[in-house]
């Protein structure tokens, strides 16, 4: 059946508000089952749409285009491609685990799942808005409800995290703003009229016209869009509103913000790259340092947490620093990796703050010091903990390994050839951050699951039911296959992030554009390797330019 | 009266409402306020006829003035001033006598209900 | 015989895991422990028998050739295909025949070793994904499938050592095995990603981009490291530092002597005879790397030949039972490494097929005893065992034998080529020669330590458990609460008693092998030219004649048993009595290996937590966080003080007025003056 | 000189003005005829009026810009727009206050005629270029403002509110037209066109008149407007006064203000040397000392007081913008802004007023709490304008604060608009704590509980919370409607 994006984007929206008027629905049960069976069928649609996606075309597909506000140059413009594919499917599959893994027992159930349907319609419409203002809309629209979840259903603190949240958030996307709008004009100035969709202006941008004799200002613009995804993402030193988020929500918010966090990453791939190639390109070496110390001062801090949900929170630093550093090693193979890291992380946070959030349903605490010896008493749990955390850690055939090995890989590449002013130090360094992953992963097991038992007897300490475990089944389910069989996610993501890193680094007017007519857009050329070229060791790459994606396959130019 | 520059109007006005903004600032009781708001209004009122008489009027000899000035509409604006000076001091009073039968006093040091 | 099985070689004891660890719990209340223990045991035959058949087909070709099963992609990206395929070479095959034969028994030995065990499924779930692990490790045809087994060989371990997990001592050894090797493994990833950054660099073809296949990527390295030399020292540095985590070598060995904590058969099989071996194998399929690296190489051997002198100083310091054969293997493994070194790849090999026999024996043995007796693992409650255990006493003799190098048993035909090859080549310069000189002092320091073992436990003037207190009997199943998991202490009214069949059998197998092995393998050269049919591509076929080198070695063996005996043959020595304060200070000090374990834990351990509990206290909350807090706080007190001049009072409002009014007036005029620029 | 004696007048010009007088008078009129009774009545005739203005209002939409009595009075779609802003901001004030002085039982006629009339006054200063008819505007909007601030004469806060009004207003008006007297010295006229004309003579005596005149000018525009250093009085007014008179301060008079501002920048862009960098400086100050004085405040009027002195610092950005080069900005952000304003304002004051109950008025921001169990749309409602003063979608706040930074980069004014930034991100902190507290569900205040709650009231707070959303996804249709484009 062929449905339209928008119907995915606004279903759970329109979920939200149906739950809210079933006003003769009173059973916590049966809002409980509503929001399942809409979360569900989001799901269902994210597939539907999904499954006619031709994985051979970086140009957006699905794509809808209506005109919203003339007079600005702003259209409801959606699509999706490579980049945000996966990115759709993790946010429906998180937020029906969400859903089915809430406790009947939280109170006003109805405005809780009203909120994360919300949630579910922002986030989707923010993976693929292809236009700056609504982008901008959506990622915005996270904030509000994200605020009333911690700070209606959250912990002791609530208050401090929720406005600590949404005005550090804040504080970058205004900047964000800033830099949207200055873009606009640009635009304006270069063809003349106003215009804020990303296809236009990175057409303009892929011939070389739009940054012409105005690189300052496109490393200014540069550095507004990438503040504001640095805090969402969250990048060292903007990254300190996630413990206290993690700690403080309900169990949904940790996971929420488990998947929010790719808006940051994804803003990279999706804005920056393909609209900055220069900035990119000499900003490099700064995002790499920056994701190298997220990596190390996340682990160490880690390290050094009590409160479970304080140290995945600090973890989920550490791991999005390997999308950060594939993501700016601007080599294929970091860039794969870290989209792919993207994903993976989702899905290993996603499942230990489950489980930890059962730990704080019975016990009302996350402090690994008040547990001990929990295999003991639910070796069930104790084992989706372990293979959780292995996904956490990297274990080779958990996704989590896929994603970094290949992050790093790129980054050393990029690094031992000298590209773009890189070192491989960034990848080396890095590498430390997968062992100290290990100490504080394999520490905080040690402490709560081995050893004396510490706990009380009685009923609290069943082991956990395996109807209340199904959806850590599921998530465990996903972490394998994405380690074992990686090509199911490569496949769909090679031509965008491949066309995406074109865009950053090849010469101006070689650069592919999704304008690009879709015949000419073929995949063996597309994803012929650019690392296999003539290598000289000048910073200068030589690669296959997008000529060769538009067919005359012989003619290779050096950047700059 | 046309040994008297205009300078010194200009003067003479400037003093008036320096000397109404000074009052205002120093005098506690509303009404003395209210007066030196009286006294820059004047002042203001000398400016306007000053200007009008020496700058703007046909009758002064010499006087080359372009298309849409005229010393009519300064004159015409101290009649609106004075006007309008009346109904504030309707209005005035009668806020002022308000608070006089709530409180006994109206001295606006006194007023500070609302501050912060 | 078709080489597709060597997927069932990998699959079957993967069906074990997924028998034991789903169905376990309930097949063992069903079926119970005996059945279960076959069921664990059988997927690891079966595998052996494979293996063997494919060996058989493999050898009968006169030139053993290589050969790649492959399956279906695992990576495959633009510039990088990284296959699941698997290789059917001597090299693999051998270590195929050890896992899985070792594996097997070990398996025999301990369904019922651990009989008593109430996890008894989880046990064999983990050993027999151990063992697939590392097929999958030994069997990969391309170094991240290699990668794959090497992580999951450390998680097996891991669980295996924690595998008594109430006892918070084991757990701490099972995160120090596995956190240390994951040091090895940052190591060997870099130096992965330092092969295909060399060979993609160099602009060499690699078919179907599968840049880490062995079959792919060795010739192409090869060339490419021909151009650039130090790239292949930068390799082999990095592919060493990998093999010296799970191998054991310093100075990461530091996590084998605790891993003793977890069940003996898992000591046999993990710490003895494979795991701890795979470096070995590593160097072996990278050898070409280390010819071309003499730097390397020389590092190889020194850090081999320090770390067999270092480990076997310290083996003279231990009364555990198996903390000496901990050490001991340490050494040995050392010994492993000079022969890598020196370029005697093969001879490195060998010594691992010995090794695993011997030292298999030796810790099932030790298991046998530490049965016997009750879980007690002091040496120095043991003493004239061997009439109460004659089959254990009998094989243990023939182990320890075996590892003293006495002549006729395997241990010393592998220990001869190892220094011959040593001493006799040059490719690591003078190192080489050094290692194998100090190598023979070792032997003869193995051969003492050894005989030590072997008097205080079998032989000696009395049973020295009986001066321990005779307490009352408790119950067995009371669950774990001492070192080993077991409820009942060694007691002085112990009878001991000899084990069932089941843990004889495989002692007596292993001992065969053990006393055998060498002799038939090293005829005419068989293992070198079955591991390398035509020598090495760079150094050639390897001499190592040393003149009369085997009297050397009759001698240091015969010195060194002789010694232990000699020392040991009164029972247990005064000075190193129960009472430690009594021992030599060299002793002491190797007791606690020369404090350099205790330095490690401070610098690294403690050291490390405090960094980051420093970091996370000053440096997030302080600084990081502190900067948005304070920022917020001092905004929100800021606007307190600017609150201030909202008094209420009228006239101050109008006094305001006034002079923000003549600022800005005065501003205007300024400016007017000035020209209105 | 005869041109100015016999005008060729248009009344259509200045018939919505008249309109709204005239339902003025009638208001009065019936209050006088049925003296004692519920104002339903009057409120019906104001709606009259004011919808009639809207109306011939919108019917001159895309007129001509054409000036009349003698020049007193133009017609430009910038001053259309901006009365319909004043008539709509009038309107929607009217139509929740019924409700709230029944509340707090002052119910008097009289307080009908006189919004209609200082809304006269607004409308008069937002169709003039003209200082005299400006200034009579003004006054007419203010002494009408000074009544209704009193207009609860049992409550000294009340009172006291008017009195500062009161003086503070006159005292400004007194700077005011001071400065007109010096601008009319230099030009010779009461029109601010005049102003570039007499710049480009280069006398030094002009210019230094000028300049006199300009800055006082500033000066008493500033203080309707509420800008830094004239602004004290905002907060104190907007607490005491009556909660409907404190909106209708915040929207009309502050529109009027800024109309004018507006164009007396575009006409003296000639200055703009000299004026620019000291608005700049005064927009800075005010976004930063409303936003950052706001924090600390405990009484939600107060609050809003604040948070208006800071949106008068955002509004002033964007006239800075025009006023350097009128040709390439226009007046589509100031319209826009306003307008949402208004509403999100309007909205605000009309939750707020559900507070009063019998006689009392309690807004504290502690009596917001739980605001959700007692009337769940005002709380929603309360969040909506909340989320729109902080500017984010999908409230119109978002393309308000949108095209200032877009002026403002259009203008280089980038240091404003990182001001500008920096300053709502601040202001994030006290609107998010309102929403918070609507929010809870935890009410301590239940006995401050809407036992007869205003249907009125809740509809003015749905229409406002709509329109602020509608702004945004209808921004084309309703910025072409306001261009008349």
């Amino acid at each position: 059946m062929n449905v339209p994006l928008s119907a995915l984007i606004w279903f759970p929206a329109l979920g939200a508000l149906i739950l809210q008027l079933l006003g003769f629905v009173n059973k916590s049960k049966d809002i409980k089952s509503i929001a399942v069976l809409f979360t569900t069928v989001a799901l269902g649609l994210n597939l539907a749409v999904l499954s006619k996606s031709n994985s051979g075309t970086y140009l957006f597909q699905a794509v809808e285009s209506v005109s919203w506000i003339e007079n600005l140059g702003i259209r409801y413009l959606v699509g999706y491609d490579g980049i945000s594919f996966w990115l759709t499917v993790l946010t429906t599959l998180m937020t029906l685990i969400i859903v089915v893994a809430t406790p009947e027992t939280t109170k006003n159930l109805r405005g809780f799942f009203g909120l994360v349907l919300l949630l579910e319609t922002a986030m989707l419409g923010s993976f693929c808005a292809l236009d700056l203002v609504l982008f901008f809309s959506f990622f915005e629209l996270t904030l509000i409800p994200m605020f009333f979840l911690v700070s209606l259903w959250g912990g002791p603190n609530r208050n401090k995290a929720a406005a600590k949240f949404v005005i550090y958030t804040f504080a970058g996307s205004i900047f964000m703003l800033v830099g949207i709008v200055a873009l606009a004009l640009q635009h304006q100035k270069v063809t003349g009229q106003l215009d804020f969709s990303i296809i236009n202006i990175q057409a303009s941008v892929a011939s070389g016209k739009f940054w012409a004799n105005a690189i300052q200002a496109q490393t200014f613009i540069f550095w507004a869009l990438a503040l504001g995804f640095m805090v969402k993402t969250p990048a060292f030193p903007f990254h300190s509103w996630i413990g206290d988020t993690y700690a403080e929500s309900p169990t949904a918010g940790p996971i929420l913000s488990s998947v929010m966090v790719k808006m940051g990453s994804y803003g990279f791939l999706r804005f920056c790259l393909p609209l900055f190639p220069e900035a990119v390109q000499s900003q490099a070496p700064v995002f790499m340092a920056i994701a190298t110390i997220g990596i190390l001062y996340g682990a160490l801090v880690a390290i050094a947490q009590t409160d479970m949900r304080r140290m995945i929170a600090y973890s989920s630093l550490s791991h999005m620093g390997f999308v950060l550093l594939g993501i700016f090693s601007l080599s294929y193979k970091g860039m794969i990796g870290g989209s792919f890291q993207q994903f993976s992380h989702g899905i290993t946070t996603g499942l230990l703050v489950l489980l930890v959030g059962y730990l704080v349903e019975k016990h009302g605490t996350a402090d690994m010091n008040a547990f001990g010896g929990l295999k003991a008493k639910m070796p069930l749990f104790a084992g989706l903990f372990l293979l959780g955390m292995l996904g956490s850690v990297g274990l080779p055939t958990t996704n989590g390994f896929i994603g970094e090995f290949l992050a790093l890989m790129g980054a050393y590449e990029t690094g031992a050839r000298g590209l773009f002013g890189l070192s491989p130090g960034f990848a080396i360094a890095s590498g430390l951050g997968v062992v100290l992953g290990a100490v504080y992963l394999f520490v905080m097991f040690q402490k709560v699951f081995y050893g004396p038992v510490k706990v009380t007897e009685g009923p609290d300490w069943q082991d956990i039911p395996v109807g209340k475990a199904l959806p850590a089944f599921v998530l465990v389910f996903f972490v394998f296959v994405g380690g074992l069989y990686p090509n199911l996610f490569f496949g769909q993501m090679e031509a965008s992030t491949q066309a995406t890193r074109l865009m950053a680094i090849s010469e101006a007017t070689k650069r592919p554009s999704w304008k690009d007519k879709p015949e000419e857009v073929t995949i063996r050329v597309a994803l012929e390797d650019p690392m296999q070229g003539q290598y000289i060791r000048t910073g200068s790459e030589r690669l296959i330019s997008s000529s060769r994606l538009h067919g005359n396959v012989d003619e290779k130019r050096e950047i700059r | 009266m046309s040994g008297v520059p205009l300078a010194a109007y200009l003067a003479l006005g400037l003093f008036m409402f320096m000397t109404g903004v000074v009052g205002v600032v120093i005098r506690r009781s509303p009404i003395v306020i209210f007066m030196c708001i009286e006294l820059m209004l004047n002042a203001v009122n000398l400016t306007f006829l000053a200007f009008a008489r020496y700058q703007f009027s046909p009758m002064v000899a010499g006087n080359s003035f372009r298309e849409g000035q005229s010393a009519m509409a300064g004159q015409m604006m101290v009649i609106f001033v004075m006007a309008v000076a009346a109904a504030e001091v309707a209005v005035g009073l009668g806020i002022i006598m308000a608070i006089f039968r709530l409180r006994e006093n109206i001295d606006i040091d006194e007023m500070n209900l609302l501050k912060g | 015989m078709d080489n597709n099985a060597v997927w069932l070689i990998i699959l079957l004891p993967i069906l074990g895991f997924l028998i034991q660890g789903l169905a376990g719990p309930s097949l063992q209340r069903k079926i119970g422990k005996k059945a279960l223990g076959v069921l664990a045991v059988l997927p690891i035959a079966a595998s052996f028998v494979l293996g063997l058949m494919l060996t058989q087909g493999l050898a009968s070709q006169e030139h053993a050739e290589a050969v790649i099963v492959s399956g279906g992609s695992w990576i495959n990206i633009m510039g990088l295909n990284i296959p699941f395929e698997w290789v059917v070479d001597p090299l693999s095959m051998t270590m195929v025949l050890i896992i899985t034969g070792v594996g097997a028994l070990i398996h025999l030995y301990s369904t019922a070793y651990m009989a008593e065990e109430k996890d008894f499924s989880r046990f064999f779930a983990y050993l027999n994904l151990f063992v697939a692990a590392m097929l999958v490790l030994v069997l990969g045809n391309n170094l991240p499938l290699l990668f794959i087994g090497w992580e999951g060989v450390g998680l097996c371990s891991y669980l295996l050592i924690g595998f008594w997990y109430t006892d918070t001592a084991n757990t701490k050894a099972a995160n120090k095995a596995f956190i240390v090797n994951r040091v090895g493994d940052w190591s060997l990833m870099l130096g992965l990603f330092l092969i295909v950054v060399v060979i993609s660099g160099a602009n060499i073809p690699v078919e179907d981009n599968r840049y880490l296949s062995y079959d792919a990527m060795l010739p192409a390295l090869t060339t490419a490291l021909k151009a650039n030399p130090a790239m292949a020292t930068a390799i082999a540095l990095l592919l060493f530092g990998g093999a010296a985590g799970k191998s054991a070598q310093f100075p990461l060995y530091v996590w084998l002597p605790d891993a003793m904590a977890g069940p003996t058969p898992v000591s046999a099989l993990i710490h003895a005879a494979t795991m701890v071996t795979s470096g070995v194998v590593l160097l072996n399929r990278m050898n070409i790397v280390f010819q071309l690296s003499p730097t390397a190489s020389a590092v190889v051997c020194a850090v081999g030949a320090f770390t067999a002198l270092f480990a076997a100083i310290i083996a003279f310091g231990q009364t555990d039972i198996k903390k000496v054969l901990a050490y001991s293997t340490v050494s040995q493994l050392g010994f492993m490494f000079i022969a890598c070194g020196a370029g005697a790849y093969w001879a490195g090999m060998f010594h691992v097929t010995t090794h695993a026999f011997f030292k298999a024996l030796l810790f099932l043995g030790a298991g046998a005893v530490i049965h016997a007796m009750s879980h007690e693992q002091d040496m120095r409650h043991y003493g004239k065992l061997a009439k109460y255990l004659p089959i254990t006493f009998g094989t243990m003799m023939v182990g320890t034998l075996a590892i003293a190098g006495v002549p006729g048993l395997s241990g010393f035909y592998s220990k001869e080529a190892i220094l011959g090859s040593a001493i006799a080549n040059s490719h690591a310069g003078q190192l080489s020669a050094i290692s194998g000189w100090v190598g023979l002092g070792v032997a003869a320091l193995t051969a003492m330590y050894m005989g030590r073992l072997a008097m205080l436990t079998f032989f000696g003037k009395e049973e020295r458990w009986r001066k321990l207190p005779v307490a009352e009997h408790h119950d067995h199943e009371e669950g774990h609460d001492d070192d080993h998991g077991h409820g009942h202490a060694l007691t002085g009214d112990h009878k001991p008693k000899e084990v069932p069949v089941s843990m004889w059998l495989p002692l007596v197998v292993l001992a065969v092998l053990s006393a055998g092995a060498g002799l038939i393998l090293n005829e005419g050269k068989r293992f070198e030219h079955w591991l390398y049919p035509s020598g090495l591509s760079q150094l050639g076929e390897l001499k190592h004649e040393v003149p009369n080198l085997e009297i050397y070695s009759y001698i240091a063996a015969g010195l060194g048993l002789l010694a232990g005996v000699l020392v040991y043959i009164g029972g247990l020595p005064a000075k190193e009595g129960l009472d430690e304060t009594k021992w030599a200070r060299w002793r002491s000090a190797a007791a606690n290996q020369f404090g350099f374990d205790a330095l490690m834990t401070n610098l690294f351990a403690e050291g490390g937590r405090d960094v980051a509990i420093g970091t996370s206290s000053f440096l997030e909350d302080q600084v990081i966080d502190g900067a948005v807090e304070g920022s917020a706080s001092g905004t929100r007190n800021f606007g307190g003080w600017l609150q201030q001049i909202q008094t209420g009072a009228v006239r101050l409002y109008a006094m305001l007025m006034l002079l923000g009014g003549v600022g800005f007036v005065g501003y205007f005029l300024f400016i007017v003056n000035r020209g209105g620029k | 000189m005869i041109q100015t004696l016999m005008p060729n007048t248009d009344w259509s010009m200045v018939l919505p003005i008249a309109m709204v007088a005239v339902a003025g008078i009638f208001a009065l009129i019936l209050e006088m005829l049925f003296p004692k009774r519920d104002n339903n009545l009057i409120v019906v005739a104001a709606f009259i009026g004011l919808a009639f203005a809207a109306a011939l209002l919108i019917r001159q939409f895309g007129a001509e810009t054409s000036t009349s009595f003698a020049g007193t009075v133009i017609r430009d779609q910038f001053g259309l727009a901006m009365q319909l802003v004043c008539v709509i901001g009038a309107a929607a004030t009217i139509m929740f206050s019924e409700g709230y002085l029944r509340e707090k039982k002052i119910p008097f006629g009289e307080f009908y005629p006189l919004m209609l009339w200082s809304t006269v006054g607004a409308m008069m200063m937002c169709c003039t270029e003209n200082m005299l008819v400006m200034f009579v505007g003004l006054e007419i909007l203010s002494i009408a403002l000074y009544v209704l601030a009193g207009i609860s004469r049992v409550e000294e806060k009340g009172e006291e509110s008017a009195l500062k009004y009161f003086l503070l207003g006159a005292f400004a008006s007194g700077f005011l037209l001071y400065g007109i007297a010096n601008v009319y010295g230099a030009t010779g006229g009461l029109g601010i066109e005049g102003i570039s004309q007499a710049w480009a003579t280069k006398d030094a005596n002009v210019q230094a008149l000028l300049a006199f005149g300009l800055a006082l000018l500033l000066i008493g525009l500033g203080f309707k407007a509420s800008f830094f250093p004239f602004h004290q009085w905002t907060p104190d007014v907007y607490q005491g006064a009556p909660t409907n008179v404190t909106a209708f301060m915040a929207t009309v008079g502050k529109t009027a203000a800024f109309a004018f501002l507006y164009r007396l920048l575009e006409a003296a862009t000639a200055m703009q040397a000299i004026w620019a960098p000291a608005l700049g400086l005064i927009a800075v100050l005010t976004m930063l000392y409303g936003n950052i004085v706001a924090l600390m405040q405990k009484d939600v009027k107060r609050v809003l007081g604040y948070s208006s002195i800071s949106h008068a610092g955002y509004i002033l950005v964007a006239l800075i913008a025009h006023g350097k080069n009128p040709g390439r900005i226009g007046p589509e952000t100031i319209v826009y802004y306003v307008l949402s304003y208004t509403f999100m304002t309007i909205g605000s004051f009309a939750v707020i007023s559900l507070m009063a109950h019998d006689g009392k008025e309690s807004t504290g921001l502690d009596d917001l709490r739980g605001l959700w169990q007692r009337s769940r749309v005002a709380a929603s409602c309360m969040v909506v304008f909340m989320v729109s003063l902080i500017g984010f979608p999908p409230t119109s706040g978002f393309f308000g604060k949108m095209l200032i930074f877009q002026d403002a980069l259009n203008a280089d004014l980038l240091p404003l608009a990182i001001v500008l930034a920096v300053s709502s991100i601040v202001s994030a902190a006290y609107y998010l704590n309102i929403c918070r507290l609507v929010a809870l569900t935890d009410s301590p205040t239940e006995e401050v509980s809407f036992a007869q709650f205003r249907p009125a009231i809740q509809n003015t707070c749905v229409l406002c919370a709509a329109a602020v959303i509608a702004a945004w996804v209808f921004y084309s249709p309703l910025t072409q409607f306001l261009a008349a484009r």
